[in-house]
């Protein structure tokens, strides 16, 4: 029955991917963690959850949301994240802003909508599949199916697009990309937003697989998803996807073996691990320092 | 014997070859300088004498003593103490406490003495209060001590960066680049500053643009092009070296032809 | 100069703070002037959901007996706070509470651990405090002031047990929620299990525990087909039940699931939807029941609260408070010692059933076999849960 | 340290040490020990963020082990509180040494993420050993520490001065390592690691003494907490305490010491006044942080310091040389 485990391992892995992709995207462009992403990630899946009962139908819904969530992500970026950075602020600062983001949203979402858990309609729909002995759920193939889409396009666009070519040279040196006439505060904004919008995508997936939202949804997915990232090498976007999928299979089948209390353990273990054996991870190059 | 004593010394960062098969010698009270165009590997050489980097292949001998692949500190400890091409002093921390970092090897006392505030605290910090007092007023640097290292005026930083490498104990100064940026009042300034030291014997090597400093402080100096030595002397003897003008201007145009 | 400013702003704003919220020092209750009672929940953090639901029942309890006149002909006031379901938040408050000598009895602290902290600080300063939610084995062992008018979790456990092996359960699964309220529901369980050996051929062939706020079940359901469990008992809140089932019923629509009283809210229709038909529980009050006391009840609290349906543990809220009042009406004043004497030798008919307390402080409590039936919590008509002994005599 | 400072000390000691005599209710009492604590957290961290630059997000853990260690040991042996706290320090500290050795190489956003990941890994490793932690049940009726026979707790005030003595204890600490060679390396590494260490300082050597101070000091904070507040568990070392610890260090003022204590001060008392706005004050709380460093990046009292420096009492100076209070005057 391994099989099974693999397959559910592979769910939550793809969904982890999505977020560490968040994760990487800010982290490439500001070398800045952001600590509040497990809290946008929560924020996307209220935004659905209202606009759904606004009965403005599913897709609508998820638009709106990632406009949402994206533009405060850029709104918040302009305004505070823009004033570290004239101020040349050290990263602990920034750093601690995103931890302060983090708060507000988390309680802003309690105020709106109540700290109760709630249900999320299945959007993706509840049919079963059997393959073999191996059961899953449709929404699982739909997970399968826009994750790597996402991952694949985020990738295309980051390495071939012209966009992305601006967004890797704000990354190697902002000051030099702004002499090169590349509007490095535009490129910033759009990297938050491709932030926003990933997390947004993997609230919808894992919302209306297990249809239950609740305010604190973001804390343990962001933290895992933030090791997924730190395991591929943070700020390279294929490894977040190797990554989360490997914390995903693991989690399930430490699960399997040892028992659901070492869930969540397991992400932190294998993140202090890859830290003391490749700090820069997987497929991270380690920096020479000049003198 | 000499002080220093560095063969055939290579250093490869990947395929590229920094510096290679050098070898120079610097004796006891002697100022040395090394010159070359920009990327010749001077600063590189620095690296491996401090320890920074390990040499590919090659020995680095000083007071009779390896030192090539040893640790920062135990070079440090040794005797070698540097400047650096951009300044890198403690911004943040006042003149006196700058220089007081540099006799940290000197000043023995462990967690519980400071702790406990033992009398051997008391004599280490005390020692090592008045010397970094003497230190900055060989500097002239009285008005200076409660300033913070950031900001201190260019020339002085400069200034407090010798002083600094000074307070490890250490007998052989590696200067890089001290004179850049300055003008040709503060350079002058500074010559007689370099030339007070050798006096206090103090060895020097010196990496350097400024041909008026260089020809005028050095005993003898070396020629390094894209990690090679191609040359070494006396400072007159350099000047008129073709090679060395090559290095530095270029083939002129009709011999290139040849 | 900027630095000085700063730091004196800092300064007075955090002695202001301190002084804010200074309680003064009054003598004990001296007979006049409005009878204090506390309330202290949960409103943010986890199980908020819960602390609302009690403060709504306490509020309309004081709000019912200040209409009809007061007690002893004085009003009553409720003193509210929020513990943020954290012990040490409890820890604080309860020193806050016994400081103000006017406060003659506390209500709330939903869960076990975060109750028993305040427990020995209310047990040491003589205050009573009346839990209706706390179901730790050795809660009402802290000291006699202490009272519970839940189902321990022992009688919860056993009555699980029984309606497993009633619903005639062979392969036994158990999904255990990892918090010390999950910890002590199996062992009471474990301890039942033994009393059966031999009498009856239920076995429990897989335990799987899940950390709090866990929504993905699969790999549980997994090793629960693997062990082949026609009846699972999953000792969690109605918030991983929920999810829980639903995922549970996309794999396997047979097996019976059982869980306990607390997970025996609307929000578990909501949450879980069609998955949540034939779970079955051993409850409290039937919010539906016909019996006029609970209607009347079931009305005037949704109608206090805009809407929210009450649920087992918040009309014994409401009980608590109301058997307390009823205490200091017996007595004649309201001298906290005098109220915890009262409380053990009175007997109270309240919403949930008539409601005595033994020795320790426990109230002894019958449960209903529930199953959900199109949405609905139904009384089930061919099962009666039976006192332990009886039970396990009958085999 | 100069006239003032001695000044502004000696003026706070003397109030903290009357304030009971003017009534505190117990309530006050537990808040202003937990502040005195918190305070301590604060000098504990400041070593490590303060001095050395360096973000720990999981510094609950350590405060963790000092509680753990301590309620085990007063709850099986029934050790003095003394002893207890004595082999929380030590235990904490060890913890921390072995910690920091596969850890010094890792600097500014690695090093965060590892102690979040290693608070995580101790809070799971309370709630799952259960054979020595009692797993979610956490530590119960703690005994209070008694000395001599006289019981320390919150109605004779004893608590309260115990913390008390344990942060002046603290502070006195913290003052000796800033005023040595330890405080000058710690911040040579902040400001330049290379050209330190090119200057003889022990890069690792110094990060794994300072990461070792600061869990120990974090320790004995966590032995004070287990027997102030009688139960600890898993949730009473949360990663919103360490989020807490570290906004007192970056509120009050990195590298301050009095900035500790009035960061620990205000953030503490903060969310107890707005009691009763209940989930808005973390909102609040949240703004706080955001407006603290888009304004005031040093914090309050951080930041270089315009007097001049001190001498050391024992630097008798010659007549003609810098006087005490520097004639050779400086910005």
């Amino acid at each position: 029955m391994t099989a099974q485990y693999i397959v559910n391992g592979l769910t939550m892995g793809l969904i982890y991917a999505l977020i560490a992709v968040g994760y990487s995207l800010v982290f490439g462009i500001l070398k800045m963690i952001n600590m509040a992403h497990g809290a946008v990630y929560a924020f996307g899946a209220h935004m659905i959850l209202m606009f759904v009962t606004w009965n403005l139908g599913a897709v609508p819904a998820v638009i709106l949301s990632v406009l949402l969530t994206g533009g405060l992500l850029v709104i918040y970026d302009r305004t505070i994240l823009a004033t570290l950075r004239k101020k040349k602020a050290p990263g602990i600062a920034a750093l601690i802003t995103t931890i302060g983001f983090s708060y507000i949203i988390q309680n802003g979402l309690m105020i709106a909508f109540g700290t109760e858990i709630k249900a999320f309609p299945a959007l993706l729909g509840e049919k079963m599949i059997q393959v073999g002995n191996v059961k899953f759920a449709f929404s699982q193939v739909y997970i399968l199916v826009v994750s790597i889409v996402l991952l694949v396009g985020l990738s295309l666009l980051i390495h071939k697009s012209k966009i992305g070519l601006a967004m890797r040279a704000v990354e190697q040196n902002s000051r030099a990309a702004d002499l090169m006439g590349i509007n490095a505060k535009g490129v910033i904004s759009v990297t938050f937003f491709l932030s926003g919008m990933s997390a947004v995508i993997a609230a919808l997936l894992l919302a209306s697989y297990y249809q239950t939202v609740y305010p604190t949804m973001g804390v343990m997915i962001g933290l895992k998803g933030f090791s997924a990232s730190v395991l591929g090498g943070i700020g390279i976007l294929y490894g977040s996807a190797v990554g989360g999928i490997i914390l995903g299979i693991a989690e399930s089948l430490t699960v399997q073996f040892l028992s659901g209390a070492y869930r969540d353990a397991v992400a932190f273990i294998l993140l202090f691990l890859i830290l003391i054996v490749r700090p820069n991870g997987l497929f991270g190059k380690a920096k020479v320092s000049k003198v | 014997m000499a002080l220093l004593e560095v063969s055939n010394v290579s250093k490869q960062f990947g395929g590229l070859a920094a510096v290679s098969n050098v070898d120079f010698h610097v004796n006891q009270g002697e100022i040395v300088s090394i010159i070359g165009p920009n990327g010749a590997g001077k600063t590189t050489i620095f690296n491996l004498l401090t320890g920074v980097y390990d040499v590919t292949e090659g020995k680095i001998v000083f007071d009779g003593k390896e030192i090539q692949n040893k640790k920062v500190q135990h070079i440090v400890n040794a005797g070698i103490a540097r400047t650096f091409q951009n300044i890198r002093l403690f911004k943040n921390m006042r003149t006196i406490e700058n220089v007081m970092v540099g006799f940290h090897q000197n000043t023995r006392y462990n967690i519980f003495d400071l702790i406990f505030r033992t009398p051997r605290f008391r004599k280490y910090e005390k020692e090592a209060h008045i010397k970094a007092l003497e230190v900055l007023h060989s500097l002239g640097f009285e008005k200076y001590i409660h300033t913070y290292a950031g900001n201190l005026p260019y020339g002085e930083q400069r200034k407090l960066e010798i002083a600094r490498a000074i307070a490890t104990g250490a007998k052989l100064l590696l200067l890089d680049e001290p004179a850049a940026g300055m003008n040709p009042q503060e350079s002058e300034e500074l010559l007689e500053f370099i030339l007070g030291l050798k006096d206090q014997g103090f060895t020097i090597i010196l990496i350097e643009h400024d041909m008026s400093v260089v020809m005028n402080i050095s005993d003898r100096i070396y020629v390094l092009d894209h990690g090679k030595m191609i040359a070494d002397g006396l400072p007159e003897e350099i000047a008129s070296n073709q090679m060395v003008i090559e290095a530095y201007l270029g083939k002129s145009e009709d011999d290139a032809a040849d | 100069m900027k630095k000085w400013f700063a730091l004196l702003l800092a300064v007075v704003l955090a002695c202001s703070a301190l002084a804010g919220c200074g309680s003064k020092e009054t003598s004990g209750d001296d007979g006049d002037g409005p009878i204090k009672i506390a309330y202290s929940g949960p409103m943010t953090g986890d199980n908020a959901e819960y602390g609302l639901l009690f403060q709504n029942a306490v509020e309309l309890a004081v709000k019912q007996a200040n209409d009809a006149g007061g007690v002893l002909g004085r009003e009553v006031e409720v003193v509210e706070f929020d513990d943020k379901n954290s012990s040490e938040e409890a820890g604080s408050i309860a020193e806050k509470i016994v400081g103000d000598e006017d406060i003659v009895a506390v209500f709330g602290h939903f869960a076990s651990g975060v109750a028993m902290t305040a427990a020995q600080i209310y047990q040491e300063a003589g205050v009573v405090l009346l839990s209706a939610s706390a179901s730790h084995v050795d809660y009402s062992s802290i000291g006699d002031y202490i009272f519970r008018n839940n189902v321990t979790q022992d009688v919860e456990a056993y009555n699980c047990l029984q309606i497993a092996v009633g619903s005639g359960v062979k392969k036994l699964g158990m999904l255990k929620l990892k918090t010390d309220w999950g910890e002590s529901a199996e062992n009471s369980f474990m301890a039942a299990l033994e009393e059966i050996e031999g009498k009856s051929d239920i076995e429990l062939v897989a335990v799987e525990e899940f950390v709090d706020g866990t929504t993905d079940f699969s790999s549980n359901i997994t090793k629960f087909e693997e062990a082949g469990c026609d009846g699972i008992v999953v000792f969690g809140m109605y918030g991983s039940l929920g999810p829980f089932a639903k995922q549970f019923r996309q794999f396997n629509t047979e097996t019976l699931l059982i869980s306990v009283g607390s997970s025996y809210t609307p929000e578990l229709i909501d949450l879980a939807g069609d998955a949540a038909e034939g779970i079955m529980f051993p409850g409290g009050m039937n919010p539906d029941s016909t019996d006029p006391k609970v209607k009347e009840f079931v009305d005037a609290y949704t109608e206090y609260s805009g809407g929210k349906e009450p649920e087992n543990m918040s009309a014994q809220t409401y009980e608590n408070v109301q058997m307390v009042l009823q205490a200091i009406e017996n007595v004649g004043s309201a001298d906290r010692e005098a109220i915890k004497d009262e409380l053990y030798n009175m007997t109270f008919e309240g919403v949930t059933g008539t409601i005595s307390f033994n020795e320790i402080g426990d109230a002894v409590k019958t449960q209903v076999w529930y199953v959900v039936k199109d949405g609905q919590f139904v009384e089930s008509e061919d099962h009666k849960l039976v006192l332990w002994d009886d039970f396990v005599a009958s085999l | 340290m100069d006239k003032r400072d001695k000044i502004i000390w000696l003026v706070l000691l003397a109030a903290l040490i009357v304030l009971p005599a003017v009534g505190l209710s117990r309530y006050l009492q537990r808040v202003i020990s937990l502040i005195f604590i918190y305070s301590m957290l604060g000098l504990s961290l400041n070593i490590v963020t303060g001095y050395m630059g360096q973000i720990s997000l999981g510094h609950a853990a350590f405060y963790a082990i000092g509680a753990y260690t301590s309620g085990l040991l007063s709850e099986h042996f029934g050790l003095n509180f003394l002893l207890t706290c004595v082999c929380g320090i030590i235990m904490a500290g060890i913890i921390g040494w072995l910690f920091s050795i596969p850890t010094t190489k890792l600097s500014g956003t690695y090093l965060a993420i590892i102690t979040m990941g290693f608070g995580e890994i101790v809070k799971v490793v309370i709630v799952n050993w259960e054979s020595l932690t009692h797993g979610t049940y956490g530590l119960q009726r703690i005994a209070k520490p008694e000395f001599f026979g006289f019981q320390l707790n919150t109605t004779n005030n004893g608590l309260y001065y115990l913390c008390l003595i344990f942060l002046v204890i603290f502070v006195l600490l913290c003052i000796a390592i800033e005023r040595s060679k330890l405080g000058r390396s710690l911040r040579a590494i902040k400001d330049d690691p290379l050209a330190a260490s090119l200057m003889g300082v022990e890069i690792n050597h110094y990060k794994r003494m300072a990461f070792t101070i600061s869990t120990a000091m974090a320790g004995c904070c966590g032995a004070l907490y287990a027997h102030l507040s009688g139960y600890v568990d898993a949730n009473s070392f949360n990663s919103d305490v360490s989020t807490l610890i570290l906004s007192i260090v970056i509120f009050g003022g990195m590298g301050s010491i009095k900035g500790m204590l009035l960061g620990a001060a205000v953030l503490v008392s903060f969310p107890e006044v707005l009691r009763f706005v209940a989930v808005y004050r973390f909102v609040v709380y949240g703004l706080i942080l955001i407006v603290m460093m888009v304004f005031r990046t040093d914090g309050i009292l951080g930041g270089p310091s315009k007097r001049p420096y001190v001498f050391p009492r024992f630097v008798k100076l010659e007549k003609g040389e810098v006087t005490k209070n520097g004639t050779a005057g400086g910005k």
